[in-house]
Formats: C-alpha cells, sequence, structure tokens
C-alpha cells in the first residue's frame, strides 16, 4: 500500500511540500499559519496559471518557451490600452490580454502544426521576437503605477472572502484545467498525442491541431498573467519575468510532467509551482540568503527528474514464471 | 519505394557530384544571407568597412561560437546543453576565487578549462549515467551552477586579475587578429575535422539519428554523449576565460541568457534541433551572420533588442522558407 | 450478397512512387477476406485509404451502394470502418476505457466526457472481446496479449461493420493466436465484414473465405479460397513461380566455435547452455515472448545476465557491450530493423560501414574510398537494389533495408552471426535472398544463430534446432529428427499442447 | 533562388531604413544609460538634448542596452568606437567590467567620463556624481529618521548588489548611522532595479521583521516597488517608504502616505551637466585633479583627488510639492 503511493507522483510531491514546510517551521514557526499560506499561495498564482498551460503543451510533446515573453507583451498591451482609455472597464482589458495572448499563442500554434518546425526553434525564435515587439511598441518606456488607472491595480490585490482576486483567479483556472484534461475530448486528446502521436492518427485525432490548441491554451493564459502580472507589481516594461519561461518549465517538471509528452496532471502542475513558490517564500524567511535559491531550485529539479525517471523506467519483460511470483 | 526496377550490382557511389551538393546546401544559402547582409552593412554605415572595427566586431560572436561548436555536436547527437552560461559563470567565479589566492595567469587557464570540465562531467554523468533526459538536466545544473556562483558572490566582484590575464580576451595575435578570433578559426577547423572527418564524428550522426541501431552497431553511445558534454563544459570553460579576461572582472550574473544564443546561433547554423544533421561550416556562418547583425545594428545605435527580433525572424523564416518554397512549388506543379 | 463496402478504381501516388493504381476490392458481410502481397505491393496504403489517413487520387469508396468519402480517421470510424494494426496501437498512459473509447467518447447533457458510462460501457465490450478485466487500469500494467485484446475491443466499440486486422498475430503466442481465430468467427456470426492481411499462408487457409491478391499497386486476382491452392497465391505474388524456397546447402560441420553455459537473468531467462559449431546454422525457436530475443541482446552486452560464461574458439569472454562482441566476433542482426538495425536518416553506405569504422578508417580518421569499397563488396553480395551508395537508407524498401542492415554486420567479418527474424515483414523476393545468403555464409565456415517463429523458415535451414519456453531451454532436435509437431510441443509446453498442427 | 533574393532584399531594406545621414562636422556625444526605457534616464537625456542645442555642434547619441548587464553595455560602447564618437558619458552597470572597453575608447582618442553609477578609476578621465555621496548617504537615512522619533528598525532595499552607487551611498548611510539615535539597519536585500523582484523582496522584509518601521530604497524603481507592496501588506502608516525616487513616479504613493517624502536630485541637471562637462574635455579641457570644469548654466564642477565631482544636493519632495514636480520629470 505504501509502496504504491510512493509511486504515485502527486502524493510523493505533497510529502515533499509537507516535509518542506516542517523543515522551514523548525526555523520560523510563523511561517506555518493560514495567513501565510494564503500568502505563499497569492505569490505563486501566476506560477500556478502559467505551469497549466505549459503543462497542456508539454503533454503533446512540445514546449513553450514564449510564455514569459507572451506575458510580457500582453502585460504591456493591457497596461497601454489601461493608460490610453483609463475608463476602459477592466475585464474588457483582461479580454484583450487574453485574446493578445491567444493570438501569440496562435502563430506559435500554426508554426509547429503547418510548417513542422520543431516547438523548442519555433518558441525559441517568437521569444526573442515578441520580448522585440514591446520594445518596438513603446520606445522601451516603462509604464509606472502612477499611469495606471486605479481599478487596473485594484483588481488582483481585492478581497474576496478574505482571499484575494488573484487567488481566486488562479483557483478558478485550476478547476477549469481540470475540467479540460479529465472531461473533454481536447484534453484527453493532449494525453494521447503526447503519450503516442503515431496511433492518435489512428484514433481520429489530428496531431498538429491538437498541438495548436494546447499553445492557444498556453497562450491565453499567459495573456491572462500578462495583465495580472503587470497589475499586481503595478509596472509594465521590457524585461518582466525576464527568465520566467525557465521557472515555469521548472515547476512542471517537479510536478512530474514528462517532457517526452504524455504524462502528467493538473495536480502536478500546481503542486510543482508551489514547491517551488514555497522556496522562493521561505528563504527570505528562514534568513538563508537570497543568493542560494536559484542553486536550491536547480537541485530540486534534478533530484525530481531522477525520481520521477525511475518512477517511469520501463522494466524488462518478465519472462520467467518464477519471476513473475515474486 | 520502387526500387526494384533499378539494376542491381552497379550501384554507383554517389548520383549527385560535389557541386552540386555544395550548391543545394544549407551552407550555401547562409553564406548568401551573410553576403547579403555584409553588403548591407557597408551601405548602411561608413564605419562598418573598417578593419579595426571589423576586428572589434569579433568579439561579439567568438565567444558564444566557441561554445556554439561544442553544443552543435551535442544538438547532432539528439542532446541539450542549456547549462552553458551557468558554466562560463561558475568557472569565472572560480578564477576569480583562485585571483584572490594570488594565483598567477597559467593556473588561472587551467581552472578556468578544468571547472568547465567538472561541470561537464556533472551534466554527463546525469545524463548518460542515470538515463535523464539532458534539457531537464541542464535546466537544473543551469540554475544549480549560477546558483553556487551566487552563493559564493553574492553581491560582491572579483577583480584584480593579473596583466597577463588581460591577453586573453584583449590581446592581439597579430595585427587585427585577436587571441579570441584566432582561437575561433582555429576551433572552427578542429570542430570541422573532429565531425566531418573522424570515426568520433560519424557515431555523432549515428547517435543523433538512431540512438538505438547506433548502439547495437557497436557505437559506444554513453562514452560518446559523455564526451560531448565534457567538451561542451571545457568550451563553456574556454570561453568562461575569454570573456572574464575581456570584463576584467567577475560577477555571478555574467554571460546570462546565453545559452539561448548558443543554440540559436547552432539552429540558425542548420543543426537539426531534433539530432542527426549539421555541419561545422554552417555553424561558422551562422557565427558571423549573428555577429555582423549584432555589429551593424550597433553602428546605427539601433538597440540591442531589436536586432534580436531580426535573428529571432531569422531563425524561424530560414526554416519556413524552404519548406513554403517546396509547397509552393509543389502546388505549381500540380 | 451484396458486398458491405465497395472500392472501385482507386488510385493514389505519392512524390516518385504509384502506390496503387486502379485498384478494387469487394468486403461481403459475414465473411473473411484475405489481402496477400509482397512487401510493397499497397496493401498499407489501401488500409489507410479505407480508414480515412490517406485521401485517393481517383476511384470511389461505396458503403452499401452509397458513395461516399473518408476525409478523416474519424468519418471512417463513424461509417463503421474500424482497423486492428500491426504494431498495437494504442496508449500506454491512458486507462483501458479510455483507449476503447478515445476519440467517441460518451458525454454527458452538458458535453464533458462522462467518465460512468465510459467505464461500464468499455466492461461490457472487453466481455464480448473475451476478456474480464478492470477497464480503468493503466493500458501500461497490461501485457502484449491484453493489450490486443484491448486493441480489438476498440474495434468492436464502434459498432464497425467493416474490420480490418493488419498482421494480427504478428505479436501474438500461439494460444493467443486460437483465441483470436475463435474472435473472428464470432465476428463473422455476427455479419461483420473482416478484411484479414496476413504473411503466413498457413493462417489464410485456416479462416479466410476470400481473397484478394495484390502486386506493384495492382489488384492481380481474387475469389474464394477453396478454390485455389498456395502455389496459386505464391505464383499471383510474385508473378511467377516459386521454386525450391529454402536453399539449405549441406555443409561439413566443425569444430566448436561459441560455448554458453549457465546463462541466466533474473526475470529474463535462465539454464541457457549450448555449443555451436563451425559452418552450423542453429535455430532457436519459440513462442514470441519466449525470452529468445532478450537472450541474444545479453550475449552482446545490450544487457547483463547474471550469471553464465561464454567461450569463442575456446577462449573466456567477457562481454559488456555491442563494441566488445563485435570486437570478438560476435554480431547480432536484431528483429526491429526500423529501431535497431537501419539508421534511417544516414546514407546507405555509412549504415554498412558503422560497425567496421575501425577497420576502413586510419587512427581515427575517415577514409571515404575505403567505406565505399567496403559497403560496395557486401551490398553487391546481398544483390541490393538502390540508385546510389550515399542514398539514404529510409527511401529503401524494408527489403532492401534488410540487406543492408545484414551487410552491416557481415562486413565486420564475424565468426558468429546471430540473425534474430532475418525476414519477418520483407517480401518474398528478399526472403529468398536472405536464405540463400545466410547458407552461402554457413558453406563458407561462418557459424550461424538464427531466431525465428516461422516454423517452415526453421525446418527449412537450421542443421540443429533449440526451442525455448519461458525463458528456458525447452527441447534440442537436430535435423534429421526435427518435425513441426516436435517443435511445437516443446514450444507450448506439453500441457497446453493441442493438436500437433503448427500454428 | 526566389527565396535567397527576397531574403536580400528584405536584409538590404532593413537595413537601410535603420541609416540616417549623420552630420561629420558635428560632434558627438554618446550618452550612454544602464538600460533603455527608465524613467530617471529617459530625464538625463532630456537634459543632455538642452545641452546640445544650447551648443549648437554636439549630436547627442541617446544608447544603453535592453537590460542592465554590463555584457550588453560593451557591446554598445564597441559600435560607439566603431562609429568615432567625440566622447562618451556612461553610467555604468559594472564599475569593472566596462574599464577594458573604456580604455580602449580612450586609447582611440575618445574622452570618457562616467556619471550617476561610476566605473573604476583608470576607465574614465573623471566621474560626476549626481551629488556627494556623504550627502546622499546622510540623506536617505535622516529622511527615514525624521519620521521615527522614537527611532524603530529600519531595512534598505537596494538596486543590483553591483551598483556601484547604490554600494556608495549605504557604506556612507552606515557611517553617519550613529547620529539618529534609535534607528536600527536591521539588513540590506537586491531587487535588482526590476520592478517584481524589488516587489517581493519587500515583501520578505514585512514578514521577516515584524517591527519594521521604514524602508530606504535608494533607486527610482525599488521604491515604487516597496511602496506598492507596503500598501498591498496593508502597512499603510506602519511602515514608511523613503530614498531616492522620481516624483511623477512617487506622486501616488505620497499621497496614499506610504511615503511621506523621498528626495532626488534633477536627472535633467544631471544630463545636461554630463553633456557639458564631456563637450568641455572635447575641447582640450583636462580632466585632472583640482581642475574645474564647464557645466553650462549648473555653474562648474571641481575634480577631487579621485578625478571625481559631485553636481549638486538633493532636494527632498512631500506632500506639499510633489505634484507640482511630478509634470516635470
Amino acid at each position: 500500500m505504501m509502496a504504491k503511493l510512493l509511486k504515485n507522483r502527486e502524493i510523493l510531491l505533497v510529502v515533499a511540500i509537507v516535509a518542506l514546510v516542517a523543515l522551514i517551521a523548525l526555523r520560523f514557526p510563523a511561517f506555518v499559519t493560514p495567513a501565510s499560506f494564503a500568502r505563499v499561495y497569492n505569490d505563486t498564482s501566476i506560477l500556478i496559471i502559467l505551469a497549466l498551460g505549459q503543462m497542456a503543451v508539454i503533454l503533446t510533446r512540445c514546449i513553450d518557451l514564449s510564455m514569459a515573453a507572451n506575458l510580457a507583451l500582453s502585460g504591456m498591451v493591457a497596461a497601454m490600452l489601461n493608460t490610453a482609455f483609463p475608463g476602459l472597464p477592466i475585464p474588457l482589458v483582461i479580454l484583450v490580454a487574453m485574446a493578445l495572448g491567444c493570438l501569440l499563442g496562435m502563430i506559435n500554434g500554426t508554426l509547429v502544426w503547418k510548417l513542422n518546425i520543431p516547438p523548442i526553434v519555433v518558441t525559441l525564435g517568437t521569444l526573442t521576437i515578441y520580448r522585440g515587439l514591446i520594445f518596438l511598441l513603446t520606445d522601451g518606456k516603462w509604464i509606472n503605477a502612477h499611469e495606471m488607472s486605479d481599478a487596473f491595480k485594484a483588481l488582483p490585490r481585492l478581497g474576496l472572502a478574505g482571499v484575494p482576486v488573484l487567488s481566486w483567479l488562479s483557483l478558478l483556472m485550476i478547476a477549469l484545467m481540470f475540467l479540460v484534461m479529465s472531461r473533454t475530448p481536447l484534453g484527453r486528446a493532449f494525453y494521447a498525442v503526447g503519450g503516442n502521436p503515431h496511433a492518435a492518427v489512428y484514433t481520429g485525432i489530428d496531431v498538429g491541431r491538437t498541438r495548436f490548441f494546447a499553445y492557444c491554451l498556453s497562450g491565453t493564459l499567459a495573456g491572462l498573467s500578462g495583465y495580472l502580472w503587470v497589475s499586481r507589481y503595478a509596472v509594465a516594461y521590457v524585461d518582466i519575468a525576464a527568465g520566467f519561461e525557465l521557472d515555469i518549465i521548472a515547476a512542471c517538471v517537479i510536478g512530474g510532467i514528462s517532457i517526452a509528452g504524455g504524462i502528467g496532471s493538473v495536480a502536478g502542475a500546481v503542486l510543482g509551482a508551489l514547491f517551488l513558490g514555497v522556496i522562493k517564500n521561505a528563504l527570505p524567511v528562514i534568513n538563508i540568503s537570497p543568493f542560494a535559491q536559484m542553486a536550491i531550485s536547480g537541485t530540486v529539479i534534478i533530484i525530481a527528474v531522477a525520481v520521477n525517471a525511475r518512477a517511469e523506467k520501463r522494466k524488462g519483460r518478465v519472462i520467467l514464471r518464477k519471476a513473475e511470483a515474486v | 519505394m520502387t526500387d526494384a526496377h533499378l539494376s542491381p550490382r552497379n550501384i554507383p557511389d554517389r548520383l549527385q557530384g560535389r557541386g552540386a551538393r555544395i550548391l543545394k546546401s544549407w551552407e550555401s544559402l547562409l553564406l548568401v544571407v551573410a553576403i547579403a547582409i555584409f553588403l548591407g552593412n557597408s551601405l548602411a554605415s561608413p564605419y562598418f568597412l573598417d578593419p579595426w572595427n571589423l576586428s572589434d566586431a569579433t568579439f561579439n560572436f567568438t565567444e558564444k561560437a566557441m561554445i556554439a561548436f561544442a553544443m552543435a555536436l551535442v544538438i547532432i547527437s539528439g542532446e541539450i546543453d542549456l547549462s552553458v552560461a551557468s558554466i562560463i559563470a561558475l568557472a569565472s567565479t572560480a578564477m576569480g576565487y583562485a585571483v584572490q589566492l594570488g594565483v598567477d595567469t597559467p593556473a588561472l587557464v587551467a581552472i578556468g578549462l578544468g571547472v568547465g570540465l567538472i561541470c561537464g562531467m556533472v551534466n554527463g554523468l546525469l545524463i548518460t549515467g542515470l538515463g535523464l533526459p539532458s534539457i531537464v538536466v541542464t535546466i537544473g545544473t543551469m540554475s544549480l551552477f549560477r546558483g553556487l556562483s551566487f552563493i559564493v558572490l553574492g553581491d560582491q566582484a572579483f577583480t584584480g586579475y593579473p596583466e597577463s590575464f588581460a591577453w586573453f580576451g584583449q590581446g592581439y595575435f597579430w595585427w587585427v587578429f585577436s587571441f579570441e578570433f584566432t582561437l575561433f578559426v582555429l576551433l572552427a577547423v578542429i570542430y570541422g575535422v573532429l565531425l566531418h572527418k573522424t570515426n568520433f564524428g560519424r557515431a555523432v550522426y549515428a547517435i543523433g539519428n538512431n540512438q538505438t541501431a547506433a548502439l547495437f552497431s557497436g557505437v559506444r553511445v554513453a562514452r560518446v554523449k559523455f564526451i560531448l558534454f565534457l567538451l561542451t563544459g571545457l568550451m563553456a570553460g574556454l570561453a568562461s576565460i575569454c570573456l572574464t579576461s575581456r570584463l576584467g572582472s567577475t560577477r555571478p550574473s555574467i554571460a546570462l541568457g546565453w545559452e539561448l544564443e548558443v543554440v540559436t546561433m547552432v539552429v540558425l547554423g542548420g543543426v537539426n534541433i531534433l539530432g542527426g544533421s549539421g555541419t561545422i561550416p554552417g555553424v561558422v556562418l551562422a557565427a558571423l551572420i549573428m555577429g555582423m547583425v549584432t555589429f551593424g545594428f550597433g553602428l546605427l545605435n539601433v538597440p540591442g533588442i531589436v536586432m534580436s527580433i531580426f535573428i529571432g525572424l531569422l531563425l524561424i523564416s530560414v526554416i519556413a522558407l524552404p519548406i513554403l518554397w517546396q509547397r509552393a512549388r509543389r502546388r505549381l506543379a500540380h | 450478397m451484396k458486398p458491405a463496402i465497395t472500392l472501385e478504381g482507386i488510385s493514389k501516388s505519392f512524390p516518385g512512387v504509384r502506390a496503387l493504381s486502379d485498384v478494387s476490392l469487394a468486403l461481403y458481410p459475414g465473411s473473411v477476406t484475405a489481402l496477400i502481397g509482397e512487401n510493397g505491393a499497397g496493401k498499407s496504403t489501401l488500409v489507410k485509404i479505407l480508414t480515412g489517413i490517406y485521401q485517393p487520387d481517383a476511384g470511389v469508396i461505396r458503403l452499401a451502394d452509397v458513395e461516399t468519402a473518408f476525409p478523416t480517421a474519424l468519418a471512417a470510424a463513424r461509417a463503421g470502418v474500424t482497423a486492428i494494426h500491426q504494431e498495437t496501437v494504442l496508449f500506454d498512459e491512458l486507462s483501458v476505457a479510455e483507449n476503447i473509447f478515445l476519440g467517441h467518447a460518451p458525454r454527458n447533457r452538458f458535453g464533458f466526457i462522462d467518465w460512468k458510462k465510459l467505464n461500464a460501457d468499455a466492461a461490457a465490450l472487453l466481455h464480448r472481446a473475451g476478456a474480464d478485466f478492470d477497464p480503468t487500469i493503466r493500458l501500461r500494467d497490461l501485457g502484449i496479449a491484453k493489450k490486443h485484446l484491448v486493441a480489438i475491443a476498440r474495434a468492436l466499440s464502434v459498432d464497425a461493420r467493416v474490420v480490418i486486422m493488419d498482421e494480427p498475430t504478428a505479436a501474438l503466442s500461439h494460444k493467443e493466436i486460437h483465441e483470436l481465430y475463435a474472435l473472428i468467427e464470432r465476428l463473422k456470426a455476427d455479419g461483420k465484414a473482416i478484411l484479414f492481411i496476413s504473411h503466413k499462408f498457413d493462417e489464410i487457409f485456416r479462416i479466410a473465405d476470400r481473397y484478394t491478391v495484390f502486386r506493384d499497386g495492382t489488384m492481380v486476382g481474387e475469389g474464394l479460397i477453396v478454390d485455389v491452392s498456395q502455389d496459386d497465391l505464391v505464383r499471383m505474388m510474385v508473378g511467377r513461380a516459386v521454386g525450391s524456397v529454402y536453399p539449405k546447402k549441406e555443409v561439413a560441420i566443425g569444430e566448436p566455435v561459441l560455448t554458453v553455459s549457465g546463462y541466466r537473468h533474473p526475470t529474463e531467462f535462465e539454464d541457457i547452455n549450448f555449443e555451436l559449431r563451425r559452418g552450423e546454422i542453429l535455430g532457436f525457436y519459440g513462442l514470441v515472448g519466449a525470452g529468445r530475443s532478450e537472450f541474444m541482446q545479453s550475449l552482446i552486452g545490450i544487457t547483463r545476465p547474471s550469471a553464465g560464461a561464454v567461450k569463442l574458439d575456446g577462449q573466456v569472454l567477457v562481454i559488456r557491450s555491442p563494441a566488445e562482441a563485435i570486437r570478438a566476433g560476435i554480431v547480432y542482426v536484431p528483429e526491429e530493423r526500423g529501431r535497431q538495425g537501419a539508421i534511417i536518416g544516414m546514407p546507405i553506405f555509412q549504415n554498412v560501414t558503422l560497425p567496421s569504422l575501425s577497420h576502413t578508417s586510419r587512427s581515427g580518421f575517415l577514409k571515404l574510398a575505403n567505406e565505399f569499397a567496403l559497403a560496395r563488396e557486401y551490398t553487391s553480395r546481398l544483390d541490393l537494389r538502390a540508385a546510389s551508395l550515399d542514398q539514404d537508407v529510409g527511401t529503401l524498401s524494408g527489403g532492401n533495408q534488410q540487406k543492408v542492415v545484414i551487410a552491416k554486420w557481415l562486413a565486420t567479418r564475424p565468426k558468429v552471426i546471430i540473425l534474430d527474424e532475418p525476414t519477418k515483414g520483407i517480401d518474398i523476393g528478399s526472403k529468398a535472398a536472405v536464405h540463400a545468403f545466410m547458407s552461402e555464409l554457413a558453406a563458407e565456415g561462418l557459424s550461424v544463430i538464427m531466431v525465428s517463429s516461422e516454423i517452415p523458415e526453421i525446418m527449412g535451414m537450421s542443421d540443429r534446432v533449440i526451442v525455448m519456453r519461458e525463458g528456458r531451454i525447452a527441447g534440442r532436435f537436430g535435423r534429421a529428427e526435427l518435425t513441426a509437431e516436435k517443435l511445437v510441443r516443446a514450444a507450448a509446453g506439453i500441457e497446453t499442447q493441442s493438436n500437433g498442427r503448427a500454428a | 533562388m526566389k527565396i535567397l533574393k527576397s531574403l536580400m532584399v528584405t536584409a538590404a531594406v532593413a537595413v537601410a531604413l535603420m541609416a540616417n545621414a549623420a552630420h561629420a562636422e558635428n560632434k558627438k556625444i554618446a550618452l550612454v544609460v544602464k538600460a533603455l526605457g527608465i524613467g530617471f534616464f529617459e530625464a538625463a537625456n532630456k537634459g543632455a538634448q538642452e545641452a546640445a542645442k544650447e551648443l549648437g555642434d554636439v549630436e547627442v547619441i541617446y544608447t544603453g542596452p535592453t537590460s542592465t548587464t554590463a555584457e550588453g553595455q560593451i557591446e554598445v560602447i564597441n559600435s560607439l568606437i566603431a562609429q568615432k564618437v567625440d566622447a562618451i558619458a556612461v553610467s555604468a552597470n559594472d564599475t569593472d567590467a566596462l574599464v577594458p572597453a573604456l580604455k580602449k575608447a580612450m586609447d582611440r582618442g575618445i574622452k570618457v567620463i562616467s556619471w550617476d553609477s561610476g566605473v573604476a578609476k583608470e576607465g574614465r578621465l573623471m566621474h560626476l556624481n549626481p551629488s556627494s555621496s556623504p550627502l546622499i548617504g546622510n540623506m536617505i537615512i535622516k529622511l527615514a529618521a525624521d519620521n521615527l522619533p522614537e527611532g524603530g528598525d529600519v531595512a534598505v532595499l537596494s538596486a543590483s548588489a553591483t551598483a556601484t552607487n547604490q554600494n556608495t551611498w549605504i557604506a556612507e548611510m552606515k557611517k553617519v548611522q550613529g547620529n539618529y539615535k534609535g534607528i536600527n539597519v536591521v539588513t540590506t536585500v537586491y531587487g535588482d532595479d526590476l520592478a517584481d523582484k524589488s516587489y517581493r523582496e519587500t515583501q520578505g522584509l514585512i514578514q521577516s521583521y515584524p517591527n519594521l518601521k521604514a524602508i530606504i530604497a535608494p533607486t527610482s524603481v525599488g521604491i515604487v516597488a516597496a511602496a506598492q507592496a507596503v500598501t498591498d501588506a496593508g502597512k499603510i502608516g506602519q511602515i514608511n517608504v523613503t530614498g531616492l525616487g522620481l516624483p511623477s513616479e512617487m506622486a501616488g504613493h505620497v499621497k496614499s502616505g506610504a511615503s511621506k517624502s523621498f528626495a532626488i536630485w534633477n536627472p535633467i541637471d544631471l544630463g545636461y551637466s554630463a553633456t557639458m562637462i564631456a563637450y568641455d574635455l572635447i575641447g582640450g579641457a583636462e580632466a585632472k585633479p583640482g581642475a574645474e570644469l564647464k557645466m553650462g548654466r549648473m555653474g562648474t564642477v571641481k575634480l577631487d583627488d579621485n578625478n571625481e565631482g559631485a553636481m549638486a544636493d538633493p532636494f527632498v519632495y512631500d506632500a506639499s510639492n510633489v505634484e507640482d514636480f511630478a509634470k516635470i520629470f
């Protein structure tokens, strides 16, 4: 029973997070309070949303390196829209950001689908292009807090039942993604395309189109995150979230999503992101130099890959009857 | 699939002559692009065609290109190493630390190369020893190696490198030919021979095309891959020496983001990111193109990020255009 | 009787290749039609057109007299055409039930997948296919035979009118093949039209009602099975009469070359002892999954045995990798040509010289002239058909790829060559070439181990046969005492032995 | 071959579009900043353009990398050397790393000065401090102390750990810490001049030091992010954010009370002065200890033993005046 439980990646990850929190609690008991957890969750919300999108893409054996650049561009456009038309209702601004994110994702998806260019090359290219576009759009100028309308900045911070909207939004996205992944043909197609693209064709699944939709999804979520990021930190400029794409992928890897496609779950992506979030938030609290954070997350990634690879390792065929009994 | 009609027992070695093969190759496309950019630059700025300026411009790509050569082999073998920039940081940190202890130049070089090798070994062991996917392992070691630099240095910097150490990044071999550029040419030749003229290079291609079949054919897959990661580590160490010498100081943020630029250079050079094909001349041309684009745009005071858009577009379009072209031709033929 | 589906005048071309030209086919309800033809005759293309993966360039598909088209795989499935493929095309990470219903899962009124109904329906279908296991378990936890049953249940799930079986017995054991026959009888009784593709004539004569023969992309004959003989079919397939299929030469057997003693592995095999003599062809017979390939792969160092010793020419050898095996003179031509044998993407000559590079090169540097010479020598001995030696191996037909793969290992000038299913999935013409060459090699004094699941091949080519069952040696026979019945008894185990007929 | 042709045309057109005719007779002064797009430097550019207009025969090239890296600045400097500019005035991302490149510039006859954030002595002719470092160090802690009559815990949020000017000011601040009774500087954290990182670091400070009374952020990016984080944590009134910031960016936070006051020198004047000094050097003035260099309407600057000079005192902004200045920079 125990062995079977330990085989489950998600449970293993929960155990690891609990152990980590316990370790932190030894040095800083105040970390283990509902308020503190709520804060860590809120702080990790954007990473969670992004990891969900990346998960869909990785499941189909692709990768999206352009998510952070997409976030920055969509966020910048949202901010520009807000400064140009302060009266525009915020939900509309969010919709525009998501639509733009989706469009950028569609560009990735189309290049992967229609031209068969390897995903890593496509998104490596669009990563620089999207970020460059922000510069062209703004001449590199920042949009600062005072230029944004109060409503624009207030939304993610607004408390609903004592929890900020930002957290609510990420919970909503988790629920939606869970529904998409488990209860819709598209969600199941993600698994099929990544698990066995050759077989997926025979099942009547269009591999390219499924990948395209995965990119649309990751793009839309990046667009949403773009607004959230910009409004939360109340600033938009070319370099926001630079290098964050690797954090997103790291969250997925830690969450047990196989880079080879076909394996992974919503719970895994969320837990992987939370694991990174706990580390990020705990280090300053327990007085470990923030400079150690990078080395720690690197080590965690390597351990996570090793553990997951062990779980995935195919055993040879059991042919001897007596061996089978064991 | 209809090969039955072909006459048996008289199979020619090659169907096309050497000239036709070269003309049709990716490298000739790149060469045309490179020449176009060279001409464009000469027209756009009066400062471009100046030996010293061109010499200065080589510093834009030489260090990255050194790593790109080794990276090309890694990618041809079907793997990837995203930790190279972090190896530069760690090697530079180690050298900086040694300087504080009063170590002299030859020992510094040894330390730089040694740390590079050790980092490559760590990657190699994790990937070939434990059989983990290289893209994830090196994302992990990328954070780990640079993280170690941050732990050592934090907000500090190491400076005070000996005068003689400056030669690697700032010295000239002969006239306008800097040490770095000379090294770049030398390494291009060495890697070209290694990949295209040796059994080892053939093994790299075989592994990239079909790892299992290569193993069954007696290729020592794990050993070859291990050596490849050692080589990228070593090259990152070498690049670290050059860059550190050029900057004269070490910060943990040194060479941040270079891994993607190196991969871009390799892919632009025609190396298939999925492994199995690619050439060193292609990578050399890609390095020159990227260097010239950076420099040309710099002369016009165009911000670096605009040139990165150009590189990004170039990366996608050089792959997409031939595909689109072929499709268009097929449609016309119908 | 009206056909369930008819194809008329179907043509399909690919760049440079005319795969099908003006082909017609009719499948009748409650009847099994065997589709016969050499590899490259166009069978796979036809299956792909029937299942909506390819679109024909010309011709019509009629479903019960109504002209139709299958623009996608889904459209074909909706029209009741379903296929069970050669390789199990399933998804390891998904549950059994999902594998059955992927692409047409039952939905609830909100449009979401209804898991409860999905699992219940799956259990019912599995029951119909003669398998009663939990549909919620993940596919990766099942054995190959059970996976096949899942594939069949999937075929049943679409309420098929037409069921295509593309070499369905290739991966099955003797017992499972008989279960499959029973299932086919049931499908026939249900009135399904079945298209059965196979290379095995005994199988065809056992279950098919009708036949259609393809050659070079055209239909060359069709009719009722009862009206033809095996020889007729072979003649139609190859367009000429085939004489002696097994050109085994009598060779003087020499001294022992390879001695294996006490080889064992924790889960795959144990107690493997035998010796191989000079000039001998030693057949290894057994059902698929009997541990033959696993043992052979441990012999060349792909996996490590937990105990055991090998002597080559009286010298004890420790082999830790294929490289060492090749250096010692033992080579293995693997079963999976596409995955383990040919290196698609590299030219023919580079494929051939890969294991021999240490001979063709000088101090680690390539010598292209030597490589071409070596490649030319061995490919011409094997009668390879290709445009040039720098052609990509992937552009060759399966049979010619296999010749390149065999040439590759022969070029190392081995003492012992292990051929694992050397003629699996290749056309009759190439088969004969491989067999002739094998015989020639033995005559030259090479020792050959031939792993095969085809009884005629084993009986036709071997000097001696070792039968393996469940990882152990289950019988040894000399050429003189060899009968098909003995082989099958030993391979299947006495207690499960049926009537002794070869499968 | 059509692709090749179109590629060639595209490349040529792209490059040609970027080209604009330079007036050869003008003196070219390059204003190299830490990164493009930062409000502070945009304002400095305004000042530089003003100086150029005043001087008449000067063309100011405003440039810099897109993110605050030394390597990016070196590439920019290399291309400026190639363009044979007459002077480079740089605000450095790294004290030491730029030295070799700047030395090369000086070898080729280019006058190099640093301003705002300096480079090591051997890499420039002179350095223009916006204000004297001791004054700034004193100013930032005084701003915190003025609002804390009973004393209390104070934390510093700096920019990147490698920023020369930040480190100098903090060091100067610590020297005079003893003058402010009860003020206890608990830690220094680094936001790398990234808004999000600064925000998160501030959150960490609020968590770790429950008795924190003030945050000193001597960086225009950090002070805004810190004020935002304090606002979000609901700590307005408990924690006062102060330091160095731009009135336009800080006006809202002063109004909300997150920041009671902050200081800054006028970046327009700084850019103006740097350009004027560079022009003076091109004209033949020599930068040596004790020399006085002309800064147009700002008067002159006198160099100390390190060839450094200070422009003016920082100016304090609070609720009474911030709105007026927010319109200017």
